[in-house]
């Protein structure tokens, strides 16, 4: 029995031991890196949002100037996210929003858009996808440019007949073989421009401050 | 009637009986010379009782049985051994076997027939009488009969085969077409001596005239035996698959027929039984079928250990012959020579030609297409039993039931990728048993080593122990020794003579010590009768080895003595 | 020495599968009949490709080229090849799809006989993965498209992907009928309406339910001549029957009837031509009903619910995947011994 | 920082604590092991291994610390054998280990002297004979190992192959025609 | 109910954790030779890994939080490789042959990426105390059955005439693909 | 440490005994992340890194570990390692870090870093292990090389395809088309390329050593095995 105790007691200890060590060299590393690895993920967005919006669109620190936008079926979103304003000279120039897609042939297409206050886009992006490699992959700005025919096009001056593939009688090109994928795009866009309709006034939120604290 | 049962698969070969069957059984003559070999019968081989030179008489013994399963050897007809060496025989390896070389005298004389009233006799009477006799299973498998009558259980069924299933081979359906009566009163002799009610006779329905001459025999006889036609399908004739299609019953795997009350001889067999026991004749002769590729395709009534060639010359062979088969085309062995002697598992020999059996094309890889396995009467899965076996996966096949495998070459037969099937199981077979018997011999190797270092280790810690008692004497007479003044302590070599011997004797005390431990395993209580048996077993073997251990101890014992001197 | 037995019956392996191939005769003739000429072009390529592949993979081995070449088993995995992938298809399409069945899913693993996998489903499957695009341009069959090309056209265009001018390749061919069904499905239509479409025929697809008849056809023949076991055509079109039966009785509107899944896709020539495969399908009598349903049951779930608009060349190599399983768990009783007695 | 350090010095006290238990409640003596390869060992016992005997080598080979291609008599069949109850990948015999036919050993008794030296070398007693007289193998209890040829004086011992017999024969592996003809 | 029955067929099929994911491939390859072992690495590592996801679901939701999420892979490593060196023991004593069958696979099942893989994908999907169970049970249910699989045709294979230079690990390599392959046929199934 | 000795260790990580052709360690991420190049060298190098790091730790502490928690020990010095490695990826690799996703924290579970912690580590002093450690790494990385060019050669028809991810927009200019105008074959790129091109590359090296085995001649049996000849 006491044998039991002791060597219970020194396995114990033993593990503590290097435990603690492990457990403070890594406390240490996070730390030091947390703030670099916080400034590189916001470097990324912002890349992002570059090629959506000229960087010399806008002259306010975008990703600072955000705001929460709860979950909506419109947007095909299930969890709340962030809009981002673009300003210039105080004046919002565009909205950055998050969209998903939710009936790609493979899953959802989730989206990132931004939108003037024309209801104009000024772009749209495939952040991430799983549609099939070599067939609907095509929205991928890695792959073609077919998302680019989304630029500047807006909901005032194309009817929501138009909003459709070619194949549909449409506007939008696409791929022999690969409709599917368009076509969930497509509507995805414009039913995040109808949101943005409804919502207008609330996205352009004339207060909206700088969120306070970094990122997480 | 009787209702016929089924069994799986089975195929219908051209059957080529027709041919022979055309002209009564012919006594072959006399040959110049017979070669009769000492094994012709499953079992130990018999054992020479004759010397070169020696003249003998027809029917007298030759070669008596060895064991339990034998059986024994006769001269076919009178005159002098000339011989008893090593000679070519009728098997697949081409290997010699001991033999008896007969020169006849031309008389043909016998020896002393020993006549026998069945009735009065015992079954055990008549078992001895057929083991004198020579009575072999003519039907292939050239079981000793008698041993087919010493059995446990009650057999209450008797199944003859008259089936003859395999093509080309028509002795039996001669022989039942010309010698119907003595073949039912062979058989009234073994339902006589098996004690069974019901006697059922087999015939494949080819053999309508075989069929008609065996129920008028029955008729004749009164006995109320019955003559069934059974459906003609290879292998009919296998004595499981007869004993199915007749009762109905299965011969559980790994059984004998005894098993299920039933007990299955041949017709030749019962007529050589007749022979036996009304006539006194010993098996020294039998009907054999000399077909294929011969112009007078026919059966002769030859003398056990008559050249093939002779019998085969008396048909003369057509030009193009190539090669000769004993046994019919599914089951039989290519003959090593045309002049190895005909033995009492022969029932036919084929002469053959490329054209008659063409060699089969090259083997493709197996499809597995399972047209085997349709076929195969023991329901096996052909297919992967050569799988397992061509990729010398013998544990596998093993658990796939390749002991169950007849060999009949069913398989084979409608393989179309011509695949040498049957030859594959044989080689695993063969394999398997050889494992076996080397696993025996490795369990041996490993007691008797262990036992020999056993004994080896006690042999030295008992001498370690001798020495310090006799350091411990030698202190203590070293002590008395001062006390009692300077007196010359004892020579060394001397106690060392006397350690021996002592040691000896301790060494014999142990080991008879330890023998009785052993003799008694602990910790047998609660087995399952199982374990018991095979504790009994490993008992057994463990009690020769020590015997054998002993006795090479009795001879260890010189050398210390000679170290001593 | 041979060994007994020495007598056999005369049949051999290159003659089981030359029957097989003349079985998809009636198939083909009424392929030709419906779509035109282009897919003897297609067979022409699969075939010489498999032949020549299956040359230079003996050769590598070492092994004898004459009886292997003469068996007809590359001759068949390329012609079932060629009729599971659009006829109109460039000629690459069909070579890479017949070298890589032969040379990795044949003759890696030893050649006839010790393919665990399916070849041609195989072939098909890393074609459909690797070139979805090419894969799903069927050619709508004659009447039904908008335009039709001459058999001098579809070489041209086998051989160097150019079309004559101003015609799209979307006028030329179209999805199959399982594919459209499956996409208009997903835009909201009912079955019904769905199968109004000018593609769809009495049963199936226009055309291509007559091919289907011809492969059942051709697969009847196989059945009588006792080539193929009849366990695996009834185990599997049984499966697939029931299981649309039911759904469709259960929602007409958004499942298919049963005999829309006999006669679309690959079902019939699956059924008879490609689960029977000997060599990647169980050899006993209870593993091939278990294979039938399984691949039954695997077809219509990855046609109702799945990724691809056909499943069963899937179907196929995943229920090849449990062959060996099955075979093991299923040995049939041996003569002699009571079911209890079996390991 | 400091809550993350309290974390894991609980969870490591735990783990270990379980684990300190664990390792006396579920200890292990013997290598039952080395039994499972013994059966599987020829049971020659002549050190062609590189070990006294079979069982040495099999504990050896239980410990991890001899290879499993080491046992000339087992054949490569032995050796598949313990790659599958090992669970490791075959591996052929060394040059220096290749089996040899199977033997027994035959006294040539003209020549014997009858010095029982064989005698003490055999390691499962197969020779019987006294001293100073003839000494003779049971044949059927030689199992090859060789071990007595090396110490006869006056070299009387030879290895004769153990030939084919009816009684030993075994059938062939057919001949692949197709191999053949290529 | 039918969310956690599609989660099941989800892992065990559709995103199989080895022929998808590629997860858990070193036991994969090394404990397929025999039909039985395989079967018995399967049921080791499903209690393994069953164990695994709901402690460490236990772990990240009750001690660590959202604050100390850098500790995640740390605190779970040290779960598991506890959890299986518990098993380890306890196997050693209970069952020698199955403890050598399973050879230096058992501690390997600490380093069997799918054990830690699963707990990581648990907490990348959000999933919650059942939900983890039932993906870690799922996974490894899918990783015994493509394992037993791969073990019968890998016995069968044994005795094709496999080239030579293909002979063991390379054909075994190709036939994992193609069963890769094939299971590719299951995409789309459960979204 | 003998040069042999290095040369030895050398030749074993790098060829006989090789981790992802020989052993058949650390698959998952050999097979996971090798579609092109530039991920299969990346991860390779960030695990020749935890091994060496890893190696080198075990080795000193290695008989100060009690048997019972030998394993928790070397796994969490190993999963500190990696999570170190991770946190520096993840701050100046983003891109890098993102493609390679859970393959990063993965391999903490990598089975060949713990095999040579366990197997090698273990019982040598530190300089050998962490040579070791050095070459199974570098071992690992050739394999993951040589598949990863595989595949995307075969898959996309470039190489170096991402190479941008590491050395920033200036590198997009070096990815090779190796093959102009390709179609690109997706079954290499996708799992099941992974496995059948692994199976070729194992193929490949065992027909290697074949050609090399029938060059040398065999050795005399006391040079082969001095031991095995005085046992
Ligand atoms: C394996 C496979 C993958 C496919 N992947 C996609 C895809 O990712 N996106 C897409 O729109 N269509 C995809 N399709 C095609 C659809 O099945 C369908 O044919 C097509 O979207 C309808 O196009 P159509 O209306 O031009 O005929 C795929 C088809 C197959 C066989
Ligand atoms: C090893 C062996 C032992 C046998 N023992 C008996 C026996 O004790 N009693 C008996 O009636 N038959 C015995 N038989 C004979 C069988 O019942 C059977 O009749 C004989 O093997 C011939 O059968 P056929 O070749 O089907 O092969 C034995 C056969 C063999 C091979
Ligand atoms: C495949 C096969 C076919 C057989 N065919 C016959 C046959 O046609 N006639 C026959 O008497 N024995 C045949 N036998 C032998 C019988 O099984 C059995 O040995 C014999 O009937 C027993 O009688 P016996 O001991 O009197 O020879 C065959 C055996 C096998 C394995
Ligand atoms: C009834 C039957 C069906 C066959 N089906 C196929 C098939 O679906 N795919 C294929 O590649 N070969 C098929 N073969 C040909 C052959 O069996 C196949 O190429 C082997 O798998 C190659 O080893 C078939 C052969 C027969 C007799
Ligand atoms: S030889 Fe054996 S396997 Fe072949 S059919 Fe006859 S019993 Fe069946
Ligand atoms: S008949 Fe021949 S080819 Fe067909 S399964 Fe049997 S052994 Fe294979
Ligand atoms: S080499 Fe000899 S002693 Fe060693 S295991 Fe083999 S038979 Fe036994
Ligand atoms: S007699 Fe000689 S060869 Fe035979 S076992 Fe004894 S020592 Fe070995
Ligand atoms: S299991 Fe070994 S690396 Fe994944």
């Amino acid at each position: 029995m006491k044998r039991i105790a002791r060597s219970t007691l020194q396995t114990s200890v033993n593990l503590v031991f290097f435990a603690v060590i492990g457990t403070a060299i890594l406390s240490s590393t996070y730390y030091l890196t947390r703030d670099t690895i916080a400034a590189t993920v916001a470097q990324a967005k912002l890349k992002l949002v570059s090629q959506l919006l000229p960087p010399t669109s806008y002259d306010n620190d975008i990703m600072q100037d955000r705001h929460t936008v709860a979950a909506d079926e419109m947007l095909g979103t299930e969890e709340a996210t962030q809009a981002h304003i673009a300003r210039r000279d105080g004046k919002p120039v565009a909205v950055v929003l998050e969209a998903i897609a939710p009936d790609g042939y493979s899953g959802k297409i989730a989206l990132i858009m931004a939108i003037h206050p024309d209801g104009s886009l000024g772009g749209v992006r495939v952040v991430s996808h799983n549609e099939t490699p070599g067939l609907g992959d095509y929205i991928d700005i890695a792959k073609q440019d077919w998302i680019k025919t989304f630029d500047g096009r807006s909901r005032s001056l194309f009817s929501d007949e138009m909003w459709k593939v070619r194949k549909d009688g449409g506007m939008f090109d696409y791929m022999a073989g690969a409709t599917i994928t368009p076509r969930a795009v497509i509507m995805a866009v414009n039913r995040a421009l109808q949101y943005f309709e409804a919502h207008r006034d609330e996205l352009f939120v004339a207060d909206a401050q700088p969120a306070k604290g970094a990122a997480k | 009637m009787i209702r016929l049962h089924r069994f799986h698969g089975g195929i219908h070969p051209p059957t080529h009986k027709a041919e022979s069957t055309r002209t009564p059984i012919m006594s072959a003559p006399l040959p110049a010379q017979l070669t009769i070999p000492f094994r012709q019968h499953a079992g130990e081989a018999a054992k020479p009782v004759v010397q070169v030179g020696e003249r003998v008489l027809k029917g007298q013994l030759i070669g008596e049985p060895v064991g339990a399963i034998s059986s024994s050897i006769h001269a076919p007809t009178s005159g002098t051994i000339t011989a008893i060496d090593l000679q070519q025989i009728a098997h697949p390896s081409a290997l010699p076997d001991l033999c008896a070389t007969l020169v006849p005298d031309g008389l043909d004389e016998w020896g002393v027939r020993q006549t026998l009233s069945y009735r009065q006799l015992s079954s055990d009477e008549l078992q001895k009488h057929l083991r004198r006799s020579g009575i072999v299973g003519l039907g292939g498998a050239v079981f000793p009969s008698d041993m087919k009558l010493r059995h446990p259980i009650v057999v209450d069924t008797l199944v003859i085969n008259g089936a003859e299933c395999e093509p080309y081979i028509t002795c039996d359906d001669m022989l039942m077409r010309e010698r119907a009566e003595a073949i039912v009163r062979g058989i009234e002799i073994l339902r006589h001596a098996l004690g069974t009610d019901a006697v059922l006779i087999g015939i494949e329905d080819n053999k309508p005239q075989a069929i008609s001459a065996m129920q008028r025999a029955v008729d004749d006889s009164s006995h109320p035996f019955k003559v069934i036609a059974v459906p003609t399908v290879y292998p009919g004739g296998s004595a499981k698959h007869l004993i199915k299609v007749l009762t109905g019953v299965e011969v559980p795997s790994g059984k004998l027929p005894t098993d299920v009350g039933v007990q299955c001889y041949n017709v030749a067999t019962a007529y050589a039984v007749h022979r036996a026991v009304e006539h006194g004749e010993t098996l020294v002769s039998r009907v054999v079928t000399v077909t294929g590729n011969v112009e007078q395709p026919r059966n002769y009534e030859a003398l056990i250990g008559t050249p093939f060639s002779d019998l085969v010359a008396l048909s003369i062979p057509k030009a193009d012959t190539n090669r000769y088969i004993m046994g019919g085309p599914m089951m039989g062995v290519e003959l090593p020579a045309v002049n190895v002697p005909l033995v009492k598992a022969s029932n036919c020999v084929i002469a053959a030609s490329d054209a008659l059996f063409p060699p089969p094309p090259a083997a493709m890889p197996c499809i597995r297409c399972t047209r085997c396995a349709q076929v195969c009467p023991v329901e096996l899965q052909p297919q992967d039993l050569y799988w397992f076996a061509q990729s010398h996966n013998f544990g596998k096949a093993q658990e796939y039931d390749l002991f169950d495998c007849i060999e009949c070459g069913a398989c084979a037969y409608v393989c179309p990728s011509s695949i040498p099937l049957v030859q594959y199981y044989r080689y695993a077979k063969s394999e398997i048993r050889a494992r076996d018997h080397e696993k025996r011999a490795a369990d041996l190797a490993r007691e008797r080593h262990e036992f020999r270092q056993f004994r080896i280790e006690r042999e030295k810690q008992e001498k370690a122990e001798r020495l310090a008692q006799k350091e411990r004497a030698a202190a203590a007479a070293k002590a008395a020794a001062e006390a009692a003044a300077a007196i010359p302590t004892p020579l060394e070599p001397n106690a060392d003579a006397e350690d021996t011997q002592q040691m000896r004797i301790d060494a014999a005390l142990a080991r008879a010590k330890e023998q009785a431990a052993t003799a008694h395993p602990r910790n047998t209580e609660a087995l399952t009768p199982e374990q018991r048996a095979e504790i009994e077993a490993i008992e057994v073997r463990r009690a020769h080895i020590h015997s054998l251990a002993a006795d090479a101890g009795a001879d260890d014992e010189p050398p210390k003595n000679s170290q001593g001197n | 020495m041979l060994s007994s037995p020495f007598i056999t019956r005369p049949l051999s392996v290159d003659r089981i599968m030359l029957r097989v191939l003349y079985a998809l005769v009636p198939g083909i003739a009424l392929y030709v009949w419906y779509f035109g000429p282009a897919i003897l072009v297609s067979i022409a390529l699969a075939v010489t490709a498999a032949l020549a592949t299956e040359a230079l993979m003996l050769k590598l081995r070492d092994r004898p080229l004459r009886p292997f070449l003469s068996d007809y088993s590359a001759l068949l995995t390329g012609c079932l090849i060629a009729l599971s992938i659009p006829p109109l298809a460039p000629w690459w399409l069909p070579v890479i799809g017949s070298a890589f069945a032969i040379a990795v899913a044949k003759h890696l693993y030893g050649g006839l006989g010790s393919n665990p996998f399916n070849p041609a489903m195989i072939g098909y499957a890393v074609l459909i993965i690797s070139f979805p695009h090419e894969m799903t341009h069927w050619l709508s069959p004659q009447g039904v498209g908008q335009s039709v090309l001459s058999l001098g056209q579809q070489l041209h265009y086998i051989f160097t992907s150019a079309l004559p001018a101003g015609m799209q390749l979307d006028a030329l061919t179209m999805s199959t009928p399982l594919d459209t069904l499956k996409t208009q499905l997903h835009l909201g239509m009912t079955v019904s309406d769905i199968r109004d479409l000018p593609i769809y025929g009495r049963l199936a697809g226009k055309g291509s339910e007559m091919v289907a008849a011809g492969f059942a056809l051709g697969g009847l023949y196989l059945l009588v001549a006792r080539i193929i076991p009849w366990q695996l055509p009834l185990a599997f079109l049984g499966t697939l029957f029931a299981l649309s039966g039911v759904f469709n009785l259960i929602d007409p509107t958004h499942y298919a009837p049963p005999l829309f899944h006999w006669f679309s896709g690959a079902a019939m020539i699956g059924a008879f031509f490609i689960l029977t495969d000997p060599i990647t399908s169980p050899t006993t009598a209870r593993g091939r009903i278990i294979f039938g349903i399984g691949a039954g049951l695997l077809t219509f779930l990855i046609r109702t619910y799945g990724g691809f608009p056909d499943g069963v060349a899937f179907a196929t190599i995943l229920m090849n995947m449990c062959v060996p399983l099955i075979d093991t768990w299923t040995q049939p009783r041996i003569f002699g011994k009571k079911k209890e007695d079996k390991r | 920082m400091i809550t993350a350090l309290w974390i894991m010095v609980a969870l490591a006290a735990l783990l270990g604590m379980i684990l300190g238990y664990a390792s006396i409640r579920f200890r292990v003596e013997g290598n039952p092991l080395a039994e499972k390869i013994d059966a599987v060992l020829p049971q020659t016992q002549c050190g062609q291994c590189g070990y006294p005997g079979c069982k040495p080598y099999a504990d050896a080979i239980a410990k991890g610390e001899a290879d499993i291609n080491l046992c000339p008599p087992g054949g490569e069949e032995g050796i598949h054998k313990l790659a599958e109850l090992l669970g490791v990948e075959f591996k052929p015999f060394g040059e220096n280990a290749q089996p040899k036919p199977k033997a027994v050993a035959f006294i040539d008794e003209q020549t014997c002297i009858g010095c029982t030296l064989c005698i003490q070398a055999c390691p499962v007693d197969a020779i019987a004979g006294a001293a100073k007289q003839m000494h003779t193998i049971i044949a059927s209890e030689c199992t090859g190992c060789e071990l007595c040829v090396p110490p006869c004086p006056v070299d009387c011992i030879s290895m004769l192959p153990i030939e084919e017999q009816l009684t030993n024969w075994k059938w062939r592996y057919p001949v692949y025609a197709l191999r053949q003809t290529s | 109910m039918t969310d956690y029955l599609l989660i099941l067929i989800g892992t065990v099929f559709v995103n199989n954790i080895v022929m998808v994911k590629i997860l858990g491939l070193c036991p994969f390859m090394g404990v397929s030779k025999k039909l039985e072992t395989s079967l018995s690495m399967g049921a080791a590592t499903t209690f393994v890994l069953t164990i695994a996801s709901g402690s460490s679901y236990l772990v990240n939701h009750y001690l660590l939080g959202p604050d100390l999420a850098y500790l995640t892979t740390l605190s779970f490593i040290v779960v598991i490789a506890a959890t299986v060196q518990f098993t380890e023991m306890v196997v050693k004593k209970t069952s020698p042959v199955l403890y050598q069958v399973l050879g230096i696979y058992l501690p390997l099942i600490t380093t069997n990426c799918a054990v830690l893989g699963i707990p990581l994908l648990n907490v990348q999907a959000k999933h919650n105390f059942i939900e983890s169970l039932l993906f870690g049970f799922g996974g490894a249910v899918g990783f015994t059955l493509v394992m037993v699989l791969f073990a019968g045709m890998r016995e069968r294979l044994e005795g094709a005439d496999v080239p030579v230079i293909f002979r063991g690990t390379a054909i075994a390599m190709v036939t994992a693909g193609l069963m890769s392959l094939a299971f590719m046929g299951f995409s789309g199934l459960v979204k | 440490m003998t040069l042999t000795e290095m040369k030895d260790i050398a030749y074993n990580g790098l060829w006989k005994q090789n981790p992802g052709l020989v052993q058949l360690l650390g698959l998952c991420p050999l097979l996971a992340v090798s579609n092109t190049l530039v991920n299969a060298v990346s991860l390779g190098l960030a695990t020749t890194m935890v091994m060496t790091f890893s190696s080198a730790t075990v080795a000193p502490i290695r008989s100060y570990v009690p048997n019972e928690i030998r394993i928790p020990v070397f796994v969490l010095i190993i999963a500190v390692l990696v999570t170190v490695v991770q946190y520096l990826m993840n701050a100046y690799l983003y891109g890098l870090y993102i493609v390679l996703g859970i393959f990063v924290p993965l391999i903490v579970t990598n089975c060949i870093v713990l095999a040579r912690a366990e197997s090698f580590a273990s019982k040598n002093p530190v300089l050998p292990s962490a040579f070791d450690g050095m070459m199974m790494g570098l071992g690992l990385t050739a394999v993951l090389a040589v598949l990863g060019g595989l595949r995307e050669i075969v898959g996309k028809g470039t190489l170096l395809s991402g190479i941008d991810l590491l050395f920033g927009e200036q590198a997009k200019a070096w990815v090779i088309p190796v093959i102009p105008d390709y179609h690109g074959f997706l079954l290499a790129i996708l799992p099941p390329g992974a496995f059948i091109g692994l199976g070729l590359i194992i193929a490949a090296k065992n027909w290697l050593d074949q050609r090399a085995s029938r060059k040398v001649a065999p050795r005399p049996v006391a040079e082969v095995l001095p031991e095995a000849a005085q046992g």
